[in-house]
């Protein structure tokens, strides 16, 4: 039960040093049954100053995380806060210490209201009960700050996954900490989102908050950083001043050798038109909205076209109308020049067209399977003979597609869950490709990818594009669709704006068409906008 | 109350007088069924209409069953209590709503509520399958028990009317019981095991025919039919067929039958002219004995004379 | 599917500050009801008379209490098979200390005054459901299995606490040993209502504060719909789940007491079916089975659903073997008919959505010969 | 948990070709198998005689059919509460057709030949898990309510059907109608074992193919495991969860068919509370109700486990009362070992775990005396 005192608070910090370490890590190491997730990191948080974390997938960093917040309980070594040797046995241990986490994952709770989430666990009580008014007014108020006009009132599960985000950064806020941990805050955000948040830093840091924060953004990151500590395999590898580092530094150090970041592919001739959507749209009756609005847009064989957009513009709405999960209200998808009307996710993927989603943990992965059942099973009917599976023929392909693909695991029987994140999502794309497509979807295909891993995803993808294959991929980052597509098409409130030629755009103009026309985001708070518009027009 | 009689003396001679409610145990089990039909048949004979419904021996249900034939003002019930004392309350409540109530099958602890309490006599009956298989037995041998339903207090009441017989013949030993809930196949199964456990058993006696009929399935398929003796309780069919191929010693026929009639003419009797015409509210039917001999004029739970 | 359904609606009516989405829910089961109510009343008159509401009411209470803790049960997540059996067996108890108890090493019988009587039969079935509560929560046990195997030991205890026999006339108690009183008391009608009806009453407006008023109401709906975040939130999810279970076990004890009292015995077979009723009445009033999702409204309603349609068949005279069928078909129904109307909407939004897309691209064309088409091809 | 368990045993033996994880969760239910056949077989000599495996074969046999159709539901995360009454209803439908059939308006009556009497019965046993499935499929209702209602509705028409009689007699068919044979054929023990026994281990090898050869069973793994990924990996879901039901319900109907031949009858409580001993059965096997794990093997060992307990309760001769506390416990047990086990090795591992990372951060210790605090502090 927290009340929601800033102004003591603050001023008590105000006599505290910046740039001391508050909270330190002192010989962490961490074991997960055979897995050794941290080995021996000394580790410093310091008051008024952003230590920016970066490592690849599974290199240990959210672990510390949880470790420094209460939510895992370190193997060996210990914690020191201010000095003093504490022990947190529980996230509300952490944070009457005052240290908050925004978790990698997003933890809310669907059914209950935004002011319900924020302070779940430790609800502001009156004689009558919760004190629902005084929580709803704190929750105003952070959101005020987070310049995000969502009200207390809106059940979570009505909120897009950016503004889901947001409630998780409020909550944090809201904790009024001493020692801030964001662990991929930003994955889900706008770029103005971004900045806002980026400013909500600055503030804080002025409060002499001491802030902890990981992306795989690493230039969003290098951009906020006060210090950077580059983790590899569980352990510390290098600590920096923000002054001494840029990009090619930290992806060195992080991949632990010269890793190429820049991928490009180089146009050539392209074959004939694959895949053909023609003035699609597609409704979506819970939000009375349509998502795609007239959508036409033509992919041809070898072609790697990338939907560029900001979150919310309907790309993901798109792709999965593609595969066949959405009914197309209106317009025509065209494989082939064959009509996909009417046809399920896996008449479309036995021709030929097959997605690779968005959430990988939730619309991926098989997670009570072995990496080589995740592989076949959308290609199963490969190796039915007389309508049994023939498992030798079946093994000898997984095994083939994982060394080419380069996925490393263990084999075949491994379970799917000891893969790191980069690792799954190749898995998942090599499902796909098991299936001989002739176009490939790709939903954000590297969200939460490390470096490293997002160099393979691409040249695995180029690979398959020089032999003929199409691709269509969606991606939130300028810097992904500069340099890994061959035509740029960018898409806004449901509609594709226009296209650019990678070669010739820049950074500032596929972003502005993105934002350009999309002063207000599609949200729930702006019920009707698009309706009214699409029966006026 | 007394309007409920009115109406039912009013239009009683034109053949369309009130409504009966028959509360019974559990109609899919042929004994009951047997009565239900029975009492359908003859309401209808005598001009009533019917609803019928089953508290399958749980008091809580029957309470439920009972007030709502109270609240809907049928013009009598008959009813097959579920617990001679858990019964009282609610048949005084349907008295006190003037609504006369017979009862068939089985009692209730307490008199002077009913119009008439039609019993089979279970621990005569039970007596009287005890000593016919005692003497099939020859009054030497083991046996094992098939118990009804515990929460039924006839399972207890045979269960201890064969115990009266048997526990006079020192050489009769009882080495085993089992719960089988009066249903076949429990009691099928329950035999099975009990064959495995005591081989060389010479005697079974169960608790109604449906379970005594799953023990024969049991002897037959281990091929020791012929050499145990089985005992069964209720009359059914299917029993009066084992009876017939010697399969089954003896089986108790409960007289349903006579007992349904009985309840159901007091009770027009009441509803008609409001005269109770019993002098004795409690009317014990007396079991038959069915073996051999007399199974040919058992037919759907009536002995033909 | 369910849950995106509440969604939608519970998202629109932003002014308001009910959860319309809860209502729709409920709203099927009170039209169900309503429908019911109707269809009965309509073929017999006795059916809405003031004695037959009161049978009804009684009936529903005692479904109606078993449903409220298991509504919490399944708000969590879990379900809680061994209510029915917890019911017997809190039965049984009571029964036992009616006849008295020997005392060990004497020959003295002590008997418990009505009061202890009623508290140790409650707190029996408290005690039940602290067993489960930590077989799940501390084990990570599968609600089902362990309650499945809770049911099996809890009527066995209670055959064995009865060993064949019910208990009856001791139930009465005897003057001068402070135990009478029992029918009295619990299966009384103050103002006419039945004594269960009141303790329903108590129960839903005591569990409506705990849902809606208390941490622990948040909390309970937390752990049904995100056990991780809410652990990560610092809810003790742990205790909230084993708490639960408890509520149950307590519930089960009020409806022992409340029945032996009602049909004035203590019978091994007391309760048994009562836990698929009670989840019956839960999920007909608009509760999900996986967890998160119900209100104390939506399950009373719910039994009242059960309760009315149960004897409204019975007095309209449908024979017992088709009364069980239209049962089990009603259940069926009552969940299925607000998915059947959601299809439909969607299926008719879908219809005219295709129907202005086709409109807003025929005027599309004309527009756009010139501008389009040169629009997408021009990378080309 | 129990899924990171898995994961962890699973993770390590790599270059072998079984899934140890799976074999460590039966292994549970083996080890709880041989510990009840020791302790009973001790205690009477008669318990594994020839002949009372026989007995212990068929009733085993009787739950494993149903367990098996069961556990294909449970792959997939759902439940069928209603094949214990589909059980009766297909006996009560073959009984009917043994007294022949009235064809309407002429006086004639028809009597199917034996093998179409089963057809028909397992049939309908398919059309009631067809109805099942098609709800929860397509209306995305909760199969635990769905098949609830589905209990009801069954069990109403097997009464109906029967109306009151067990039809017995008419099971022996007559001479020159074609139907004889119910029981040579289906109370048969072919080379001394039960046909039941032979029915099971044809259906246990059938579905073992079905789960581990055929793309149906990788479908139903990945349904179970995580249903949206599966339909975006093309896997026809709503199929997959369709035809599990009607597996269901084919198993149902022919243990229907197997029962009276058993028990020579058709009755109207043929099959009553099978469901539970399925699920129990499943579980024990080492299934997840969560759907996506579980085995043939394990469900056929979890049968045995409660068929050989409770033969062996009443061989001992238990008392009836406590054979139901004894199942109970017996079932919370089997389920609780490998949680207890997991827990203690968790801890063992954790111990063990703390003393490596002591000895190495000691060994670091030394090491970085000179070092470490230098890096740290060097950027000030
Ligand atoms: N609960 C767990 N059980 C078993 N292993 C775990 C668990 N949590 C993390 N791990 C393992 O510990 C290692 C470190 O994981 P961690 O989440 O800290 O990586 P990360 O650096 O945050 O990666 P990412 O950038 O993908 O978020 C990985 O190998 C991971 O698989
Ligand atoms: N299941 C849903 N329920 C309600 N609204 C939805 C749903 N899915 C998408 N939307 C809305 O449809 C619009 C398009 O969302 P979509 O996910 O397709 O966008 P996107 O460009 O892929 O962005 P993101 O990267 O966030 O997924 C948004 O306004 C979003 O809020
Ligand atoms: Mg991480
Ligand atoms: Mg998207």
């Amino acid at each position: 039960m927290v009340t929601a005192d800033t102004s003591t608070t603050s001023e008590t910090r105000d006599t505290e040093q910046a740039g001391e370490v508050v909270l330190r890590g002192v010989n962490i190491s961490k074991t997960y049954g055979v897995t050794r997730a941290l080995r021996g990191v000394n580790f410093d948080v310091r008051r008024g100053e952003v230590t920016v974390l970066f490592g690849e997938n599974g290199a240990g960093k959210s672990t510390l995380m949880k470790i420094l917040s209460g939510v895992e309980q370190p193997t060996a070594g210990h914690l020191e806060l201010d000095g003093e040797v504490i022990e947190l046995a529980s996230t509300t241990d952490a944070v009457e210490r005052g240290i908050s986490i925004i978790h990698q994952e997003l933890n809310l709770n669907p059914n209950l209201k935004v002011r319900d989430n924020i302070f779940l666990g430790r609800e502001l009580l009156s004689v009558r009960g919760i004190n629902y008014a005084e929580q709803s007014r704190i929750t105003r108020e952070v959101m005020e700050r987070l310049e995000e006009p969502i009200s207390p009132d809106t059940y979570v599960q009505d909120l897009r996954v950016g503004q889901q985000q947001i409630v998780e950064i409020a909550r944090a806020l809201s904790t009024d900490a001493r020692i801030l941990i964001m662990d991929e805050p930003t994955s889900a955000l706008s770029t103005t989102e971004v900045h806002v948040l980026f400013k909500i830093i600055r503030e804080l840091k002025r409060q002499n908050v001491a802030i902890v924060y990981i992306s795989h953004h690493l230039e969003e990151a290098i951009e906020i950083a006060d210090r950077a500590v580059v983790f590899r395999d569980g352990e510390l590898v290098a600590k920096e001043d923000a002054a001494n580092i840029d990009l090619p530094w930290v992806v060195r150090t992080m991949v632990g050798r010269e890793a190429d970041y820049d991928f490009r592919d180089e146009p050539r001739e392209y074959g004939d038109v694959v895949l053909s959507i023609q003035d699609v749209s597609v409704y979506d009756s819970v939000s009375e909205k349509f998502p795609v609005n007239h959508v036409s847009l033509d992919v041809r064989e070898g072609e790697i076209v990338c939907l560029y957009g900001l979150m919310g513009a309907g790309r993901t709405e798109l792709m999965e109308t593609l595969a066949g999960r959405d009914k197309v209200a209106g317009g025509r998808i065209m494989l082939d020049g064959k009509d996909m009307a009417g046809r399920s996710i896996s008449d479309r993927i036995q021709r030929g067209m097959g997605l690779v989603p968005e959430d990988r943990q939730r619309d991926g992965l098989i997670k009570l399977q072995s990496v080589g059942k995740n592989l076949s099973l959308a290609g199963l009917s490969w190796w039915v003979r007389n309508g049994l599976l023939q498992r030798g023929a079946e093994n000898e392909r997984v095994k083939q597609q994982i060394a080419d693909i380069g996925v490393k695991t263990a084999g075949p029987q491994a379970p799917i869950t000891s893969l790191s994140g980069g690792n799954a999502q190749k898995v998942v794309i090599g499902k796909m490709l098991l299936t001989d497509p002739r176009v490939l979807l790709l939903d954000e295909p590297t969200r939460g990818v490390d470096v490293g891993a997002k160099g393979e995803i691409f040249s695995l993808i180029f690979k398959q594009a020089r032999k003929g294959l199409a691709v269509l991929f969606v991606t939130s980052d300028v810097g992904e669709a500069l340099t890994a597509s061959h035509r740029i098409v960018v898409m806004s409130r449901g509609h594709l704006v226009t296209e650019f030629d990678p070669r010739e755009a820049t950074r500032e103009d596929v972003m502005a068409a993105a934002e350009d026309s999309t002063p207000e985001l599609l949200s729930a708070e702006a019920p009707g906008a698009h309706a009214t518009n699409g029966a006026d027009g | 109350g007394g309007d409920d009689t009115g109406n039912g003396a009013g239009d009683g001679e034109e053949g369309s007088g009130g409504e009966i409610a028959i509360i019974t145990v559990d109609p899919s089990n042929p004994y009951w069924a047997a009565e239900v039909s029975i009492a359908e048949d003859l309401a209808e004979e005598m001009g009533y209409t019917t609803t019928t419904s089953a508290h399958g021996n749980d008091p809580d249900e029957q309470t439920s069953l009972m007030e709502t034939a109270i609240n809907n003002q049928v013009d009598g019930i008959l009813l097959d209590p579920a617990g001679a004392d858990e019964s009282v309350a609610i048949v005084e409540q349907a008295v006190d709503a003037g609504i006369p109530v017979a009862l068939v099958n089985a009692e209730i602890s307490e008199t002077g509520l009913a119009e008439v309490q039609v019993v089979s006599n279970n621990a005569q009956g039970a007596t009287l399958g005890a000593e016919a298989w005692a003497e099939a037995m020859e009054y030497e041998g083991t046996y094992v028990e098939l118990f009804g339903n515990p929460s039924d207090n006839n399972a207890q009441v045979r269960s201890d009317g064969y115990a009266s017989v048997l526990d006079q013949y020192p050489d009769l030993e009882k080495v085993g019981e089992e719960i089988a809930n009066w249903d076949r196949q429990q009691g099928q199964t329950a035999m099975e095991q009990l064959l495995s456990r005591y081989p060389d058993i010479d005697g079974v006696i169960a608790g109604n025919d449906e379970m005594a009929l799953g023990a024969i399935n049991a002897l037959e398929e281990a091929g020791r039919i012929d050499e145990v003796s089985v005992l069964g309780f209720d009359g059914n069919n299917d029993a009066a067929d084992a009876v017939r191929e010697g399969t089954m010693v003896a089986t108790v026929l409960q007289p349903i039958a006579d007992g349904t009639e009985r309840a159901m003419e007091v009770l027009d009797e009441v509803i008609q002219t409001g005269e109770n015409p019993v002098d004795e509210e409690k009317v014990a039917l007396d079991c038959y004995l069915i073996t051999e001999e007399n199974v040919d004029q058992l037919d759907d739970f009536i002995l033909s004379d | 599917m369910t849950t995106t359904a509440e969604t939608d609606v519970a998202a629109s009516p932003k002014r308001f500050n009910i959860n319309f989405g809860a209502l729709i829910m409920e709203g099927r089961a009170l039209v169900a009801l309503i429908v019911i109510i109707a269809i009965f009343a309509l073929m017999n008159d006795n059916y809405l008379s003031s004695g037959n509401l009161a049978t009804i009411a009684k009936d529903v209470a005692f479904n109606a209490i078993i449903a409220l803790g298991m509504l919490l049960v399944i708000l969590k997540g879990g379900i809680d098979l061994s209510v029915g059996s917890t019911v017997g067996l809190t039965g049984a108890v009571a029964g036992n200390l009616f006849q008295g108890v020997s005392l060990p090493l004497t020959d003295a019988v002590m008997y418990p005054s009505l009061w202890v009587i009623v508290v140790i039969a409650v707190a029996v079935g408290m005690l039940v459901g602290w067993i489960n509560g930590l077989l799940i929560s501390r084990l990570n046990l599968a609600p089902f299995i362990v309650t499945l195997g809770m049911l099996y030991v809890g009527r066995g205890l209670t055959q064995v606490l009865l060993g064949g026999t019910n208990i009856t006339n001791e139930l009465r108690g005897q003057e001068g040993l402070n135990n009478e009183g029992l029918f009295a008391i619990f299966a009384s009608y103050p103002l006419g209502v039945p004594i269960s009806a009141w303790v329903m009453i108590a129960l839903a407006v005591i569990f409506s504060i705990l849902l809606t008023r208390t941490p622990f109401g948040r909390w309970l709906y937390a752990t049904g719909s995100n056990e991780r975040a809410a652990e990560l939130s610092g809810v003790p999810v742990k205790r909230v789940k084993t708490r639960v279970y408890i509520f149950t076990g307590m519930c089960a004890g009020m409806v022992g007491i409340l029945q032996i009292a009602n049909i004035r015995s203590s019978t091994a077979d007391l309760g048994s079916l009562y836990e698929l009723n009670a989840i019956a009445a839960v999920v007909i009033g608009g509760a999900a089975l996986s967890g998160g999702r119900g209100t104390v409204r939506g399950t009373i309603i719910g039994a009242f659903v059960i309760g009315f349609l149960t004897n409204g068949l019975v007095i309209v005279g449908v024979s017992p073997f088709w009364q069980t069928v239209i049962t089990g078909a009603v259940i069926i129904l009552a969940v299925a008919m607000d998915q059947i109307q959601q299809i439909v909407q969607r299926r008719r939004a879908d219809a005219r959505a295709v129907a202005q897309a086709r409109r807003e691209s025929e005027k599309h064309d004309d527009a756009d010969v010139a501008e389009e088409p040169s629009d997408t091809q021009k990378v080309h």
